[in-house]
């Protein structure tokens, strides 16, 4: 059985404090909880501080482009489906030049867990409006406040039915963990958005803006995270700032599992070649 | 008698001119001939002019031909657009119950109405005019009409014998029709020997491509469609699945392209199929196999440009952007089959040089090529092989211990270090598009910086392989036809023609432009004081790249055509005499 | 005033019976009933059948890339806010490989109007599977039926909080017409998604089909289009097959409206020159 | 006495380095010296080693120098790093409340602990370190402390005169410090005279193409950000809504670019500007602005590639991309300012050549351009014009009538037909990605094909500019040195060098690209029987683009620099004199 050991690499370059690093521990410890070995997981990730998941984390790495590790993370899957597989990301990476792909990647639901470190800035590139900053927030990019309305991320995926939507806050690791432990076990696309204080950029949207904001919708007996629009409201009402387990369709069908004629056998451990069977009823096409 | 027949019909877009050629080319195929078939359509659903043109002879032909000896024209503007085409003597068959055709101008040319609808009602439906037609045809082919029962019965049998039965009878009406008022024929030649072990198969570049990713073993195919490339998804999608491979429709291009990057990452062969506006939306994912030494292949079916262009036209000028495409530089290969059978053998040749190399592979062919279908004799099935490159073992593995592979091992003599596949236990690496030290992670010291960058540059550096250039005809030749890709049989044609009026020509052509075959070229232009290069483009884009790499600047002459249409033999023909200022033996 | 001639141009290539033609009608009608001048329409459109509407309606075209419309049509409005900008495509073409933009242009809400023509299918390249195609559908590229969840435009557009949301129905012109003279009129982004039966490759979703099933929410006086997450709730029962206007928020403040030192006059108007003292107060920040 | 000073500050990113850099550069620069300052960075927040350069002469200078006099060491991996470039008796101060720094070799530098941070602690603040260690600087090179209270003010005026005060302290306790306990100096040299009518301005190739792009006239800019290419961003948001413009951040590069195309379609000047990878990602695009004739200015700051590559680092690798990228063929121009008074006037000329040509500008700069701040005397704001190219006038309209203005009449002479405007009344037309007729609708006739893709390539068939090659030195020497955009100061220096030790060389220069200055190159290699090409990239893009465009196969040697790292003078002046292989005289 893997420990933690088992999935640390370099020493993380972020800087002193910032949220990713207990990202990064969560999926670790996820991992670990769920026995899952660092040769059978692999993390696609985008361009930004969190970008550098895919080097951090224990396992296989795809440090992709910025914007499409959800492509990436997709194809690992379907050419491998006894790995587990995260794509990973920051708000600009993920919500920026990357909806696109978040949308379809919810929409086509090969499992893979998604998770993204919103900071609410773009922090790789030293303090830019990211898609989630504030209006109001001054940047770099926006001095004289953002204008633009933020991405309401989880809202979105609940629009499009994602089968599993989750938001967590790096400042509770406990939590998030569990939050990953679900992610990774559901059987389809899983979504988990991470509040991830950017200590450098963002002076707004800080650990104690969290902790003094959040609604904990696990906390919340009365919460039934089966009801897609009765979640939309929630989340609505308290302007996103929740965490918890938000939505679920156990039953929502993945991918791999309605794709006619979607192998057995992992795409990676087929044989190449073709029968003379096999030649032979395609080359009959031909005549 | 004659050594090849020239087939055409046309009419309005959605009018049915598709399924009445394919009839009648799979006839021809299916009765042994050599058949070649070129669509000319519109990007556009319905109304426009289509056409679809057959050459069909009693030898193996790579190129649709210029003349047509019969056209059936379903309205006057097919007779205005392809009256020019037709050979002394021609018959243009035109329907009378909608229209009465006009000579364009005094050709000698016959124009016979058919009351093609009118038969066709008779049998009960006017939409079977196609069958009438082809009735017709077959009468002036000298055919026999039960030759065309199979095809018939493929095509309509899964609507029930009545639907085949009175199919064939408008087919037999039509040419019961024809003979009675007409008595004018071109024969077809007789059907040609199959030799010894020879298969007789209709196809097209793009089936070709798609049947050779599946022998080279590529297993996921991500795409987004896009004219003149997603045939190639069609066929995949219909094999794919049989043989273990998951298709994906991707959301674009730059989700196709990363899926194939993914998949080829965790140790499946993976390609994406675009054509231009969606292979230039691959450039920065290219930039990322190239410099995380992933493999990919990309195959480009190039189409009329630049931005959305002509789509449904020809052209092969994607030629700089495959070659320079991305910022920065990485190492890549860029294959141009010039026939069908190496649109087959090079798209499963590009997995091997993918996985070799460990760098994209990128498979230009074009419109002409890959949606033209043709006959050949056979697939060179048996010359495909697995070549899987350097894959580190588990054995290998496990003897070095947790973090002792170095997967970027700047070290390896000839730049390729051996690729893990993810789930193999101590294997753990990062691709990435960051510069980066042996195991992936970034770093930016000077040092690593350029003993990556050499390592990465040793991988093509003595680069050989079997593709490259083919010299054909006589090897001391002063004089030489020089193309790429898709235009081979018409060179191949131009050259036998340019050769029977005593010019001494050869003809050099490159299946792979990049690596640049250097010697080879060189060696292929010793006897050469004159080259004119025949490309489908407008600014040179193969003169350019042979400038550059070898020269030959006052040597080369260029034949440039980029009208959307493919180029005929007599332009070349003519523009090689004009070029070559030679006497001609007349 | 200009009258429906004005906005006519050369024939319509679409197929006969294209729902793409009660479309143009509706614009047509639109900016005529709203004593719009030809010259001050400007239309940009990506690649697809639907794509063809820059060239189709009078007024400025701009036949931008395939899903690009939208960055388009937003400069464009930005560089001269005195025309009347429209863009319009395809459901591939927007929901597809333009998905990132839709949402980015509900969040930034320019002054402009967006027409999808969203006849679950791709037209023009002659019938794949669209990401509005449902499930089960056979389609070229999808022969043994779609599997991938289609994306719910609507409930997307709800869940951005896009300011103004309607569907409409080619075969209706007149309740069209309606909607997206509503559409230009509201200040800021909206969305006008319309069902236009492609006659040629699309068998299942066509003129009958929704005649028979769509819900008309005008026509419902209990229905309330200022509430978001009443209006998701609707829809979503619904199955998306609703046409009406789904919601308004009039208050939302354009880009335009927010954006600091946004200026009063035209960008197009603007001097190119700078003033001697424009050019000294640069100056003075380089010393 | 010093004709110039080279000064370094270096140690982890996040500890004040660029602020102490600033500092120090932006005092000597309103001394009155000419500043050259260049930042070694990397691609993460905090942590790592960052060094700031500053090099202040007498004269202008246009590189940071290969040589440093006083390092000043916050950490050993800045000695370790540094060291090498230190001047023989150069002089190291490092901070000795937090380590004690060893010699990596035994070269004769001084090594002088100074307890920066005690010191600064006793002015009450330890991060004030890094003022102290601007007082030690200020006492080696001799100025007065006072000279440096502007700048203080400046920086924390608005933290209150407590904060200032602070600081001057840690300053001048630094100042005093080292003339007590040390008696080592390298004195500035004298202030140079400042010229009649010369200014004296500190820029960045960056806000120089801001400016030019604002007084180019530029009245929207779409961008996502991205390293190296952000400040221009910055620059723009701050300066152009003074002047009626407005800033985009695009969700992405493809919106940028499109959001660009957009606005110059509607007669708006507009530009985006990006590095490499969003750069890649506009290759669509930018077909698209070629085949509409749309107006569009692209500024591509480079940086270390391929893909992602090294994001902080600098290199000239994406001339082929910017010459051969998008698929099919397009008419497009590509600068390569070599300076940064050139970043400014070729950004303004770059609006007047896309509107004159109605083709997408292209303008590469580089990270070492972009981001490196120096001191000129002045912007050539006189020269800076406002060609619009030609425009369709209302009376024009007017008189044409409805349905009669041709947007893209193929008949037009010089191929660039005039644009009319949305809003004006009878200008209706599309602008198109597809080939099209006058009037922008979709037609595939081979005739208007033709006469289009003519009409296209007439446009830039005669292409004048002032832009193009520049030669320096001796006209008639037998050698060359020959580079494009951001390496003109150190070839400059390089060859000035060159000749002080006798050798004859000339400096050939391109400040454009594309269209080849083929006549000027011609003109400037006429003498030259050796040319050694200078570039920061792995395989020689300018080089092989002369092979291409004008022959000099076996005349041109290539110096290929591309670890990431600016080119030094003597990386230049030893790479010449190998080449060269001529007699020095020593
Ligand atoms: C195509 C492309 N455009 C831009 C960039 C520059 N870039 C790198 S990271 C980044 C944004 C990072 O923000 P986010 O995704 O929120 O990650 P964070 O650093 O905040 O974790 C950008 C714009 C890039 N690498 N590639
Ligand atoms: C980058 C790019 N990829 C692919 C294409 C090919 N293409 C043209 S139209 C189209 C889809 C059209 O579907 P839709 O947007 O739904 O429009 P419709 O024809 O149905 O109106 C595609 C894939 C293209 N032109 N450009
Ligand atoms: S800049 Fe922000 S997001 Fe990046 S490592 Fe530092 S704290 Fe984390
Ligand atoms: S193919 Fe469909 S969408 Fe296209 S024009 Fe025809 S009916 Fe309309
Ligand atoms: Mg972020
Ligand atoms: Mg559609």
């Amino acid at each position: 059985m893997a420990t933690i050991q088992d999935f640390k690499t370099e020493k993380p370059t972020w800087c002193p404090g910032c949220g990713d690093f207990g990202v990064l521990n969560a999926m670790q410890k996820a991992c670990v909880n769920l026995g899952i070995e660092p040769e059978n997981v692999a993390v696609a990730s985008g361009i930004g501080c969190s970008g550098k998941m895919s080097q951090h984390m224990g396992g296989y790495g795809l440090h992709a482009l910025h914007g499409r590790s959800l492509p990436n993370a997709q194809a690992i899957k379907l050419a491998n489906d006894k790995l587990t597989v995260f794509a990973a990301g920051g708000d600009g990476d993920g919500f920026g030049i990357g909806m696109g792909h978040f949308i379809h990647a919810m929409r086509r639901n090969i499992d893979i867990t998604y998770i993204v470190m919103d900071n609410h800035i773009y922090g790789l590139t030293t303090g830019q409006a990211s898609p989630t900053t504030e209006v109001g927030m001054k940047t770099k990019t926006s001095p004289k406040g953002a204008v633009e309305q933020p991405i309401a991320p989880v809202q979105l995926a609940l629009a499009q039915n994602c089968g599993f939507i989750a938001q967590g806050f790096s400042g509770n690791i406990k939590q998030l963990t569990s939050l990953i432990e679900k992610a990774i076990q559901h059987k389809g696309f899983s979504f988990v958005n991470v509040f991830s204080p950017c200590v450098t950029f963002n002076k707004v949207n800080t650990y104690d803006f969290y902790k003094s904001h959040l609604v904990n919708l696990d906390e919340d007996e009365s919460y039934d995270a089966h009801d897609r629009i009765l979640a939309m409201r929630r989340v609505a009402e308290a302007n996103n700032i929740v965490v918890g387990l938000i939505y679920e369709d156990p039953e929502r069908a993945s991918f791999e599992s309605t794709l006619p004629g979607f192998p057995e056998t992992p795409l990676v451990e087929e044989d190449l070649s073709i029968s003379e069977e096999g030649y032979e009823e395609i080359l009959a096409t031909f005549r | 008698m004659h050594e090849q027949i020239g087939w055409k019909v046309g009419g309005k877009q959605g009018e049915g001119i598709d399924s009445t050629g394919d009839i009648y080319a799979i006839a021809l195929h299916r009765m042994g001939y050599y058949v070649f078939s070129y669509r000319h359509f519109m990007s556009l659903i319905k109304g426009g002019h289509t056409n679809y043109k057959i050459r069909a002879a009693n030898r193996i032909v790579r190129h649709h031909g210029d003349t047509t000896h019969v056209l059936i024209a379903f309205d006057q503007t097919t007779v205005d657009y392809n009256w020019h085409e037709m050979v002394d003597g021609g018959v243009v068959i035109y329907d009378s119950t909608s229209f009465t055709a006009t000579k364009p101008d005094d050709a000698n040319v016959n124009l016979c109405g058919v009351p093609l609808t009118e038969i066709a009602k008779e049998c009960g439906n006017p939409i079977m005019k196609n069958m009438v037609a082809i009735g017709v045809s077959a009468a002036i082919n000298k055919f026999n009409p039960d030759d065309f029962i199979p095809v018939v019965q493929d095509k309509f049998g899964k609507k029930g014998q009545a639907v085949v039965d009175a199919n064939m009878d408008a087919l037999r009406r039509g040419y019961a029709y024809f003979n009675e008022n007409f008595n004018i024929s071109f024969p077809a030649p007789p059907v040609p020997e199959r030799a010894e072990g020879d298969d007789h198969l209709y196809v097209s570049g793009n089936s070709s491509v798609g049947f050779g990713a599946l022998a080279g073993g590529c297993r996921l195919l991500a795409a987004y469609p896009i004219t003149p490339a997603t045939e190639i998804m069609y066929w995949v999608i219909e094999h794919l699945p049989k043989h273990g491979g998951v298709v994906l429709q991707a959301e674009d291009e730059i989700a196709a392209v990363n899926m194939a990057i993914g998949a080829n990452f965790t140790g499946v062969r993976a390609m994406t199929s675009t054509s231009g506006p969606g292979f230039s939306l691959m450039m920065e994912a290219l930039g990322l196999a190239g410099m995380s030494e992933t493999p990919l292949v990309i195959v480009d079916v190039q189409r009329s440009g630049p931005s959305t262009g002509l789509p449904t036209k020809t052209e092969q000028s994607d030629l700089n952007e495959a070659i320079y495409g991305t910022h920065g530089e990485i190492q890549r290969i860029v294959l141009t089959p010039k026939t069908v059978e190496e649109c087959f053998l090079l798209t499963a040749e590009a997995f091997n040089l993918a996985e070799t190399y460990q760098c994209p592979v990128i498979v230009l062919t074009d419109l002409y090529m890959g949606m033209s279908y043709q006959s050949i004799d056979k697939f060179p099935v048996a010359a495909v092989e697995h070549r899987r490159g350097k894959l580190i073992t588990e054995q290998e593995l496990k003897d070095l211990g947790v973090y002792e592979y170095h997967r970027y091992n700047p070290e390896v003599k000839d730049g390729i270090s051996p690729r893990s596949i993810p789930g193999q236990k101590n294997g753990r690496y990062v691709a990435l598009g960051n510069e980066h030290n042996g195991i992936g992670i970034e770093v930016e010291d000077l040092e690593t910086r350029t003993s990556q960058v050499a390592k990465r540059q040793r991988k093509l550096a003595n680069f050989q392989h079997f593709t490259g250039v083919s010299v054909d005809g006589d090897s001391d030749a002063p004089l030489a036809l020089i193309g790429f890709g898709s235009t081979w049989g018409v060179l191949e044609e131009a050259r036998e023609e340019l050769e029977e009026q005593g010019i001494k020509v050869k003809h050099i052509h490159f299946s792979r432009v990049f690596p640049f075959p250097e010697t080879e070229f060189h060696a292929a232009m010793e006897s050469v004081t004159q080259g004119l290069v025949v490309e489908l483009n407008t600014t040179g884009q193969l003169t350019e790249l042979i400038h550059k790499s070898a020269g030959y600047h006052g040597v080369l002459e260029k034949c440039l055509k980029y009208d959307g249409d493919p180029i005929g033999l007599s332009e070349i023909v003519s523009a090689a005499k004009k070029t070559f200022k030679v006497g001609v033996h007349s």
